[in-house]
């Protein structure tokens, strides 16, 4: 039986990022190395008013430091919390949760379409390619934002040695325009093998999805779901399936298949 | 020398009074990955019916205030894959089954209970009376002598002991109690959760589908202390007490207003492991209060 | 240009929706300290009665998650004094005062209402039928005809609009709403506390020597939506909704669901200048929205 | 028309004492200057599970600094929380609340009797006395504790320069047995004009009164209850009064005369 891990962690590093972002590295995890990309964990954030654990996707992991780390956007009161916490703080994580992103074959080039805060889970994805010997020239990631505040920790990312694509929708740094304008217009003079793989606001994997069926490309999308528990009991996170009924975003997902839900 | 936490329902001996609430543990599966089922005293699963149900569109929960709002809809699998699937799968557990049970009418619930009777897996019974969130739900909450009638009919059917759990959204809840004892009921949980709404100043709109939904948490405690304790002067039969709990203290203020178990219920979702800390928490209160068997402390609330 | 806060309830034009609810208040003396009571829309004082009342032995409130339970018993200076001495020294502001009136039995609403007849500051009455804190309180709460008929009865003797004050300790609501309006009430408001209980499981006694209490606070802020929208649905006339109200993000919700206006209880308690920071929220919000009347967002929740 | 001061303070110093207490000095409270002995501050606490306020006595003040400083004991989840606040961190205080102690006679020798965590406003009573030009000489000082742990700050008690009696009920330090048994056996040695004052635990309280009422004493207690608005306005802290009906402690007291309250 797959088995689920509560542990009392502590932050151990904390780095304000560009805008609304903050970087956290969560210490105390001992089974920081089961955690794969797309799976997520559920943490219980301090403070009043915040009743419900917050899912963050696994944006890193350092097995021997027993650590992990997260990215995210202050959006509402959790998140507000969370980036108060200081280094030595404790605070209670629930995980790994959800299924993972499924590999692609190695002949395959992967095009990685990260939008605002849905990069964390793609740069950990190209980071497990990367040790799990997939050819880097073969990778592609595609990160887009409003602005150029919006990317965050773009020289954590080129160091990775992919081939990088940032994109703003008003110009202010990369390619100008919606970052699946950017896939498309790559698509549009590239052949080959490919596999998509996005996470990003719901518009942007709409868009993502149109364009897989316009080239025919297989891939995986992450979605979010508010989530009460996280663990597929409740289902208080479920969306509709394309094939009728619901999908538990926090179990059966978060990532599913091009054309599973109806997005 | 350990303290004895067992209890004794409707005939039925429970190694420990903590329960999980229906709704909040699934069908086990999930739970089973973060504890061993086996140290609960009973679980209590998500109510089924007849046919399976897809449940309410999303938005089907939000976070308030030290509590929640659901509307799932009794989203389940249908009484054939439950007992097929679920119940098959609960074998390997050493705790007590109690099969949740809800209809749009009283002929669903005797159907449902029928079909069961023949699954020795389920100890017991417990008929949801109270869910707010589907259109019929609220009819036998509120009416005593409809309650009475669909417990005496689910006895006609089911050998082994039945529970009926109490909304309440009723002006006197031990109306409703009453009947339940009348019509045969071996024991009473209490409460569901209380009629609830939350809205999104953004869109205008309700924040679930369902536009009403059900509270529960630490929010809704005291409400169903007042409640247990009130029903507990009111009938003879055992009362399972919850609504908010979350460790041990809460749950010796339910044994205290009378209830014989209590059930852990949004509790789970936010530290999973809640159950398992309480057994052994009441274990420690027990020993150091030198209480040999938890049963001394049902009902001991001294009332001014 | 400046949003318009005002609100005509019962032909009474209030400067803003923000009052501050009956027993969370006192008769202002004390909250004059914190900020002008003149801001305010409006100001329902503390429950008289024909007699002074001291009220319940203490403990009489215990803080619970998220809110409190409180059993004070009505404790008031008796009508006599309180037209002489209270609304005396409430004549300086210029807010409205609504009286909110408490009674044993109809008898005693007629007699309180009818002396405040003459009284001109009283601008309205609210008619308290739901303390679930002594005796006879619950009995008009739970009773639509005996509503009904205390209604009528006071607005006999009393010139000016007549607010009634319901329960949520009911099944349904909406019966006693109707029959308040029926007896010809200008205004509801809701909702009063919930019943409940808390326990201290070390002396094994209730935290409150009324053994239960009323809960307000955050917590019932999700009940007492429901409870105003459902209303909403089934009256006329306007309705001032309270229960948990914090911030002008709660007021809204309330709004959209139906109340005209809304009263600050527990959360004066925590933070004094709550209405002070709605008003200057709320103020804000319309101009961003650009929304020039408060009034277009009553009722506008588009449910599901 | 008195004025209450609420103010977003924040946390100058903290630090821990003997066993469970602790010190806080806070910053930014402008009207520093207008708390007096006897009189408290009502804290709003952040975190979970705390919803009123709680009170605490004024243990000093600094008026140019614009701080106050309390002395607390961690009995629950609200001082617990207390403790745990670090520098610069912000709290809400509203103040000053509840009446305080009146002065005595220049010509009276003051009795000032603290049991526990009752020290703080006896030591602040002290400290403006001596301020006010009252005879050091003339200020004796009771201070009880169960066990020397629990005797807190005794350094900055003794700087006042006054008559410090420690009592501690095992006799770990000073005078063993309760602290009213001390101010007992004084009283039966001296002679004078007296007037008491006195903090602490009922049962202390109780006895207090007994003594002062043996050798006819004036003089004042203060006593606690839990607040639930610390203004006057809910009733909710009542006690009865010894000649009928009740007394809200926050706004009628905290601080009575002897025979005023039923303890
Ligand atoms: C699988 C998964 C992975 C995620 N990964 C990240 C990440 O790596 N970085 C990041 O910044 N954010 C991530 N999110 C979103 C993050 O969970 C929300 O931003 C966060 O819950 C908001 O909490 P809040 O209290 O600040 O906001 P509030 O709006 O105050 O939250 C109120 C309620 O709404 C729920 N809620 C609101 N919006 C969302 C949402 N979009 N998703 C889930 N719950 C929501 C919250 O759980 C809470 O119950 C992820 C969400 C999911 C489901
Ligand atoms: C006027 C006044 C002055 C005080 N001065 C000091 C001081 O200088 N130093 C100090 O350490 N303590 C002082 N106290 C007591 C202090 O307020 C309590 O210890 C504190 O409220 C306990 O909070 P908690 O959350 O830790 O405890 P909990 O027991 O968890 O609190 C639960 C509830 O009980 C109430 N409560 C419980 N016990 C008391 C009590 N004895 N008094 C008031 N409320 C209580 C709390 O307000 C809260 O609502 C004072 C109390 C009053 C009334
Ligand atoms: C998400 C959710 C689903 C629930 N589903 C059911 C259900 O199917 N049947 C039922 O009888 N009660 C259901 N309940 C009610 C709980 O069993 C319980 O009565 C209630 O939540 C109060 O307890 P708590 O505060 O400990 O959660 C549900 C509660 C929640 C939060
Ligand atoms: C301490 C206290 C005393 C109250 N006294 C009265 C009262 O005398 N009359 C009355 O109609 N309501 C009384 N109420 C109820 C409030 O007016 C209000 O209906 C309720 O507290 C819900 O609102 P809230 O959650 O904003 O506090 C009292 C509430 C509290 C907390
Ligand atoms: S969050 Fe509970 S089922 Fe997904
Ligand atoms: S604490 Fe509210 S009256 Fe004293």
């Amino acid at each position: 039986m797959k088995k689920v891990v509560i542990e009392n962690a502590v932050v151990i590093k904390r780095d304000r990022l560009n805008g609304d972002c903050r970087s956290l590295t969560i210490g105390n995890f001992p089974k920081s190395r089961l955690l794969k990309p797309g799976q997520f964990v559920h943490i219980r954030i301090p403070g009043p008013d915040v009743y419900f654990r917050r899912a963050f996707s696994v944006y890193d992991i350092n097995p021997r430091a027993k650590s992990l780390q997260v990215i995210f956007k202050i959006v509402g009161r959790g998140t507000a919390l969370l980036a108060e916490l200081r280094k030595g703080d404790r605070l209670n994580v629930m995980g790994p949760l959800g299924k993972g992103f499924d590999f692609p074959f190695l002949r395959d080039k992967v095009i990685l379409i990260a939008g605002g805060i849905g990069m964390p889970p793609i740069y950990f994805l190209a980071k497990k390619l990367i040790e799990s010997k997939y050819d880097r020239r073969k990778i592609l990631f595609f990160y887009g934002g409003k602005t150029k505040k919006e990317l965050v920790n773009m020289a954590h990312i080129r160091k990775l040695g992919i081939k990088l694509y940032p994109t703003t929708d008003n110009g202010s740094y990369g390619f100008r325009g919606f970052v699946t304008k950017a896939v498309r217009e790559f698509l549009n003079t590239e052949t080959g093998q490919f596999r998509i793989y996005a996470c990003g606001p719901q518009a942007m994997l709409r868009a993502v999805e149109e364009i897989a069926r316009k080239y025919s490309i297989p891939g995986q999308i992450s979605v979010e779901a508010p989530m009460p528990c996280g663990m597929g009991i409740c289902q208080g996170c479920v969306l509709p399936l394309v094939s009728g009924g619901y999908t538990r975003v926090c179990r059966d997902g978060p990532v599913y298949q091009f054309g599973e839900v109806l997005l | 020398m350990k303290p004895d936490l067992s209890v004794v329902i409707g005939g039925i001996k429970f190694k420990n009074p903590i329960w999980t609430a229906s709704g909040t543990c699934g069908y086990g599966e999930e739970l089973a990955e973060v504890f061993d089922l086996s140290r609960l005293g009973g679980m209590v699963t998500k109510s089924i019916t007849s046919n399976p149900r897809e449940g309410h569109p999303p938005p089907r929960t939000t976070e308030t205030v030290s509590g929640m709002l659901n509307a799932i809809g009794l989203a389940n699998v249908g009484v054939d894959r439950f007992i097929k699937e679920k119940l098959k799968f609960l074998e390997r557990f050493n705790t007590r089954v109690i099969v949740n049970v809800a209809g749009a009418k009283l002929q669903e619930y005797v159907e449902v209970c029928a079909q069961l009777a023949d699954c020795p897996r389920a100890d017991m019974v417990e008929l949801n009376f109270s869910c707010p969130n589907v259109e019929a739900g609220m009819a036998i909450a509120t009416n005593a002598s409809l309650a009475e009638k669909t417990v005496s009919e689910v006895k006609k059917v089911f050998p082994r002991p039945v529970i009926a759990k109490l909304s309440p959204n009723v002006t006197d809840i031990t109306q409703i109690a009453k009947a339940c004892e009348a019509g045969g009921a071996e024991a009473l949980s209490l409460i569901n959760t209380l009629i609830g709404m939350a809205v999104d100043i953004e869109t205008f709109r309700p924040r679930l589908t369902n536009n009403t939904g059900g509270l529960s948490g630490p929010a809704i405690k005291p409400v169903a202390l007042a409640m247990v304790h009130k029903v507990y002067k009111a009938v003879k039969i055992p009362i399972i007490g919850l609504g908010g709990i979350r460790n041990y203290l809460d749950v010796i203020e339910f044994l205290l207003c009378g209830a014989r178990a209590v059930q852990i219920g949004t509790a789970l979702f936010v530290e999973p492991e809640t159950p398992i800390k309480i057994i052994r928490d009441l274990e420690k209160y027990l020993s150091r209060k030198k209480i040999e068997n938890i049963q001394e402390l049902v009902g001991q609330l001294r009332i001014y």
